[in-house]
């Protein structure tokens, strides 16, 4: 068999051992409503407690400011309708970036058609938005910033602390996706002025279909599924027990080896991107040099198109992601490649690969010794290349 | 996503490369959107002797350019004119509904070889009449509703 | 140890073993986000276009008309909210019934706040919604139509294709809740008549936090959750996969033995009915004697108080569930209960019994013997108690 090559780690992570031991009993045994006040449920509401404490802890905030949801999109998509519907008789402007995910920017149109105005900031070549243009945009009618923590595809870490302190100066509300930043970056939600941040389990070594938005306490917004009483009467459902209870698991190992994983991933990271760069032409690192995720690494390889990239490294057992639109089928490459100022061609052959915690050096040697043989192959089918070889 | 056969063709793609002094070249599609198909022809006696292709694009444009290569190899100009992009995608035993556009760009860049070829060599070519070397032929499809 | 009973299956279910098992492999091995175009992701994105046609299959729907959403909650939310935000052009107005679930009936008084209009229809004393109100209350502005299948509290099951022909004869779309249904009853959506159809994995022996949403093809509705291309560009958010695979695992078991469960389930019922009226004075059965949930038992105990009742079975190993608003110390008693015409303090006094696939008939049998009991000792400390006997 060939080897096996897990590098979208940023896409989804496999649950670890420990965590998907400690949600088992939930399935089966310990399977009590928690609303429900025989012993048998709560049994199960305090340890979805113990949890919503934990992920509390982790960003400094207070357990009653955290409300589990069904993922990080359910965060995002909460946070700002959930913003904007209740406080529009303030005001219906929303400042955001042009790199959002789109759990943001889709949420974020979806109130332009409905009375919201949104200005898109840019972002410079490394993908840091433009901090000037943020402060210029605010009017009185602005009732929400929303910036992303890190970014999914280049692994850009924003200036949150100077957003907070902008949004606080100024009164608005400051919410932050930081699906990707919650298990790789120390977050204090006091100390950056968070009002709202979102989060998502399974992309760090926790489950699908989980995840948290903290609300400080306070804030002005709506609930975003109505029925029950389940989280403060916030958010309707019966809990997803045995998903929380991961993601809490989950969270407490990511911050108990916080260090050691950073430290060990931005040395691969480093690694990866130098192999690559000493040994392959025509390659284009994308995102920030430092401010940048410790496991992500995103190249663009002129000539060359992303999915043909990514099904080649599939044969040879490498999982991969690409900023191409042909995989989608779609004409437009990635809005991130392209707000960093990409053009179309290149943000094409772009390719993202994101180191996780059960990588090793040696996967980084496989993965640069098989790009070197599937980046030739593919340059020498391209009549793009041919050009070039010809000059 | 792909069947096996287009897998086999993209890993394997036949007829890649240039041909030198080529009767006919024909290169469609747009980098932007990424994709561009060039096809080189040579044909002696209204027959393709031989065909070259070379792809900037994805698993699907790749395998349809190697399917449509091999499928006008040996055959006559009319009968080339008569490969439609319907069935490059049978032959590649299917394509996802969003990936048909890449077999169009496979038909296309054929017509446009021989079109080159006709303006060459002052001849016509039956069904090139209104052909635009051109227009673009890159109407993705979207299958999908939003 | 005490003996331990759980009667509380419609509040949730413990998940099967054979459940579990099919989810497993999903956690740590198969962990592929399902819109990745490598192996791992096209095998969980097959993986879930399967459970897709299951569900289908069971209620007579196309595969692409099947929505995974996070629980019956969101998929009661996205329903109406979806149809009412994607159909105000045509009208504003919205018919339910008073004895809907929480997911329904706050989400419409969400809508009346924001320009809806909303009529809730009467039910009788066996909790069967008034038919020739529901006629007239149709108006040239009612877009939506939602009743659900089979009643949480009371167990009553509607006469949906009656309903469904309504809906059909007006043009008006049609959803229902058969959350409770689901697992219980064959439902054809064809027949019925239905446009939209809520459901839920945890109370058919499946995950918690995982449910869907049936769509007819050609409905004009929003999405409910912006971001991602997931769910055919209308649910967005990276799969819940273990809990998507849990929930076909489930349906397909619930649906392969549901006559056998339904027989089995019917029984236990009927002895568990005939045995507390037999045992127990002053004590009314709630919902309709046949038109039944199978599992459902609900009864009102006079002179005495839900919660209490509650606490006291639990300390015997039972658990249940209650109509009385004091579980959750609010003031007014199950809206059910009141809507079927009980008096407040009746209604308080109401116990829900829910029999499930784990129960046998030594349950019924210690259940009944312990409710023999704890009733009359409440009954001997009741000051409304003494003044009956004092008669
Ligand atoms: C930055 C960011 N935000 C939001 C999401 C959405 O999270 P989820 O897939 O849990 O809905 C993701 C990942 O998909 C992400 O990377
Ligand atoms: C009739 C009915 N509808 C909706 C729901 C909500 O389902 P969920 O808990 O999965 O959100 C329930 C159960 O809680 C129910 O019984
Ligand atoms: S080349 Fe873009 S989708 Fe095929
Ligand atoms: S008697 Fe205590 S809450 Fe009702």
């Amino acid at each position: 068999m060939i080897r096996q090559v897990y590098l979208d780690n940023a896409a989804t992570t496999p649950v670890k051992k420990q965590v998907l031991d400690e949600m088992l009993p939930f399935f089966k045994e310990k399977y009590g409503n928690p609303s429900s006040i025989y012993r048998l449920g709560q049994e199960t509401r305090n340890a979805i407690d113990e949890v919503r404490e934990k992920v509390a802890n982790v960003i400094n905030a207070k357990p009653r400011e955290i409300y589990f949801t069904a993922g990080g999109s359910e965060a995002d998509n909460w946070a700002i309708k959930g913003i904007a519907f209740a406080n529009k008789d303030k005001g219906n402007h929303i400042i955001t970036s042009k790199i959002e995910h789109h759990g943001v920017l889709h949420t974020c149109e979806y109130l332009e058609k409905n009375g919201f105005e949104v200005t898109y900031l840019d972002v410079d070549e490394n993908g840091i938005v433009n901090m000037e243009q943020l402060k210029d945009s605010i009017t009185d009618k602005t009732i929400l910033i929303s910036i992303m923590f890190a970014n999914n595809e280049i692994g850009t870490i924003q200036p949150i602390e100077e957003i907070g302190k902008i949004a606080r100066d100024n009164k608005v509300y400051f919410h932050t996706d930081a699906v990707q930043a919650i298990g790789n970056i120390n977050i204090d939600v006091e100390k950056l002025n968070i009002d709202l941040l979102s989060m998502s389990a399974h992309k760090l070594y926790g489950p699908k279909g989980v995840g948290a938005l903290y609300i400080k306490q306070g804030v002005k917004i709506h609930p975003y599924m109505h029925g029950g009483a389940q989280e403060r009467n916030r958010r309707a459902g019966t809990e997803n027990i045995p998903g929380i209870i991961g993601f809490g698991k989950a969270i407490e190992l990511a911050y108990e080896t916080l260090d050691e994983h950073n430290e060990r991933l931005t040395k691969l990271r480093d690694k990866l991107i130098r192999d690559i760069k000493e040994n392959i032409e025509y390659v284009r690192l994308n995102g920030h040099p430092d401010k940048r995720l410790p496991g992500n690494v995103n190249f663009s390889f002129e000539f060359i198109e992303g999915e043909s990239l990514l099904l080649s490294l599939d044969m040879l057992g490498i999982c991969a992601s690409s900023g191409s639109a042909c995989t989608s089928g779609s004409l437009d490459p990635s809005h991130v490649l392209l707000a960093i100022g990409l053009p179309h061609e290149i943000a094409h052959g772009s390719l993202r690969l994101t180191l996780g915690d059960f990588n090793t050096e040696e996967d980084v040697d496989y993965v640069v010794e098989s790009l070197i043989k599937v980046v030739d192959r593919l340059r020498q089918m391209s009549p793009l290349y041919e050009n070039v070889k010809k000059k | 996503m792909y069947s096996d056969k287009v897998m086999e063709h993209f890993m394997n793609p036949r007829n890649v490369g240039e041909i030198e002094n080529a009767d006919g070249v024909g290169q469609v599609g747009n980098a932007k959107c990424g994709d561009i198909m060039k096809m080189y022809l040579k044909i002696e006696d209204e027959t393709i002797v031989d065909v070259k292709f070379k792809t900037f694009g994805c698993g699907s444009a790749i395998a349809s350019s190697s399917m449509a290569t091999e499928m006008i190899k040996g055959k006559t100009i009319s009968e080339a004119m008569n490969l439609s992009n319907k069935a490059v995608a049978q032959a590649l035993d299917g394509l996802p509904p969003v990936k048909m556009h890449c077999s169009v760009l496979a038909e296309q860049a054929i017509k446009a070889a021989l079109y080159d070829y006709s303006k060459k060599y002052n001849k016509t070519i039956e069904g090139l009449e209104d052909f635009n070397p051109d227009d673009d032929a890159h109407d993705h499809d979207h299958a999908e509703e939003h």
